[in-house]
């Protein structure tokens, strides 16, 4: 950290000019969480800053900061930014300018998506059992929420579909392993039926603890490997 | 007016000086922003400008512009003839019997109005130079992080993404679409039967006696099993591949495989 | 203040629930401005607060406790907006608008909207010399900088021009009275509306001493009586 040092100031002989100090540091991210669109990386951060600065240190000063305030600095993905605190989530309802929900098709092919990636549309069909119509990736690609990933290197080179940090962001997930998985859906009581007795196949464990593999590799290096 | 003994005006320079401004004349707001202009030259407050020399300078502006046939807006002439009028006023000693302002009042609310206007080009450059949103600060950039922020909470979208994604993975577990269309015939399940039992059919059968076992006596698989049947030997029919006909109303619809007798 | 009478509690009987202590208040709106891209009035604060918070007492909390920092509480009008710190616009290169290009003419409109309203077009006129064309005027009203406010109760009821929260907020100022130079301007006498000598109307006179009168009110109560 830049501020260890400041009390030996020759010492530092590095660089010519000094870095700003961690409090001023910190404002500079503070001023730029706030304004950008976006959530914003450290490296970002870095090449914004003047020369010398460590964003990451002052992200990590400016995220106590704001520890148990009416808005917090949250990592999403990579990324951070400034979101307002669970909690007070009740303020905003009267600013919500449209509720648009999504249709089931697009919930469905998002949700694949999301569990499966890096995937192919032929896949989606395949888990969904019905083909999966133009509009709907459009509209999910529209939505910011998927995005084209590799192309899968098998006959015919399809393209692959991988959720975005859009995505992340809007579901307030970390990452997409962040996902609960099937047993945990179970658990929750979310899957509705229960499976019948006869059905003691041991597909659906296995299925799962691929699923969670697949997923993890899956933001960066997308499928690469996957016939 | 160009005879006028003028020694603010006499310099080669001002001439010259005049003479650049003419040639800016598109480049005035008006004719207030031009005597504005001219009146810098007197190199004094506002306050304390000479209104006639002013008016001098004006007019010998407008003197000018004819000179180099420069046409001139109609504005900048009247006021050039209100100056005229100023500068006799201003000149000449007050006549008791007029009514009208003085050329002092009239110089002052000149001299008035200039200040003003340089006071309002002051401020509008302070303005300007003021720190600014969206160039000096800046505003939230994420424009739909409440909408985004509110869609999660009350949409419970992510318990949708959830539901869906359970939905896909259960269904095949349990076919819900096999089960619930457990007592449904549809037209092709129904055209397939037909197609393969009507080529022994070869007089007028009840259509009735074509519904398969198990789906005559439950009403509502029978009403189904009927439906597609009899809508399953119009196709046929309409294919050419059999005749069919009905004796009266709620009478049984009876079919007939056509074959090469019918040629006729 | 609410939190003044929270070792009395018995006292308040008025509201059936407690109003949530300050540093909750001043978390809510926190949150809400942090949220709002648009400056926020203390009543629509008020109204999406549970019932008994003062938001007013709150925002000073708050602005007081952003001095300093990256992002401030600023007042736009009657109105509160959370924007950058002014010295860290170097930061924010990215999201940097392209300001559009105002013409010398619409500057100095907008400049005598600003310090001479509610003011008609024949008074901009009279101040410039020179006729406004439409085209400046819509210009400006397009930017939402300045907007009608009540017609003057002289005859032929021209309509006035008044600037917005949107010009308050663009220019950082909290409200028409802090535009640079107010003061001595009033007191050189040169924001009065002074009639040339030989125009006999009484017109002008008797409104220059309402000009800022008027104009206080005017941002959030203008023309609901104008027919």
């Amino acid at each position: 950290m830049q501020d260890d040092a400041h009390d030996a100031p020759e010492a530092d002989t590095g660089s010519l000019f000094e870095a700003p100090p961690m409090a001023e540091q910190e404002r500079m991210v503070e001023a730029v969480l706030f304004a950008s669109p976006a959530p914003v990386t450290v490296a970002d951060l870095n090449a914004r800053m003047p020369h010398g600065c460590d964003a990451a240190a002052a992200v990590e000063h400016l995220r106590r900061r704001y520890e148990g305030r009416g808005v917090n600095v949250v990592r999403v993905g990579e990324a951070w930014a400034i979101r307002t605190a669970p909690d007070l989530g009740f303020l905003m309802q009267k600013e919500t300018v449209e509720l648009r929900k999504l249709s089931r098709a697009a919930i469905e092919t998002l949700a694949i998506v999301a569990y499966h990636q890096p995937v192919t549309r032929a896949e989606i069909e395949e888990i969904r059992g019905v083909s999966v119509s133009r509009g709907t990736i459009d509209q999910l690609l529209e939505l910011e929420w998927i995005r084209l990933g590799r192309r899968r290197m098998t006959p015919g080179r399809p393209v692959t579909f991988v959720v975005t940090q859009e995505f992340l962001d809007h579901f307030g997930l970390e990452s997409a392993r962040d996902l609960p998985g099937l047993k945990e859906l179970r658990a929750a009581g979310l899957l509705e039926n229960r499976p019948p007795p006869d059905d003691l196949s041991e597909e659906g464990a296995e299925d799962q603890s691929s699923l969670f593999d697949e997923a993890d590799g899956a933001e960066d290096s997308a499928g690469e490997d996957t016939p | 007016m160009s005879d006028d003994p003028d020694p603010e005006f006499e310099s080669v320079a001002d001439r010259l000086a005049a003479e650049a401004l003419i040639v800016d004349v598109d480049g005035f707001e008006g004719p207030l922003d031009l005597l504005l202009t001219l009146s810098r030259t007197q190199k004094v407050d506002l306050r304390q400008i000479s209104v006639l020399a002013l008016a001098r300078q004006y007019l010998a502006f407008v003197e000018t512009a004819k000179a180099l046939r420069i046409e001139l807006a109609a504005d900048y002439l009247v006021m050039a003839a209100w100056l005229a009028f100023l500068k006799s006023r201003l000149l000449l000693p007050p006549d008791p019997a007029d009514e009208g302002p003085s050329g002092e009042d009239l110089a002052a609310h000149l001299a008035f109005q200039l200040e003003r206007l340089a006071a309002m080009r002051d401020c509008a450059a302070k303005l300007m130079a003021r720190d600014r949103l969206g160039r000096d600060f800046f505003a939230r950039g994420e424009g739909e992080g409440i909408q985004r922020i509110r869609t999660v909470r009350y949409t419970a979208t992510l318990l949708d993404l959830m539901q869906g994604y359970a939905r896909i993975r259960t269904r095949d577990d349990f076919r819900p679409f096999v089960m619930d269309r457990v007592d449904v015939m549809t037209l092709e399940e129904a055209l397939e039967r037909m197609r393969g039992l009507i080529g022994f059919a070869g007089d007028w059968t009840d259509l009735l006696s074509y519904l398969p076992d198990g789906w005559e006596r439950d009403p509502v698989r029978r009403r189904s099993a009927t439906a597609s049947h009899f809508a399953a030997s119009l196709e046929l029919a309409k294919a050419g591949r059999i005749h069919i006909r009905q004796s009266g109303t709620f009478e049984p619809i009876q079919i007939r495989a056509r074959g090469p007798r019918d040629a006729g």
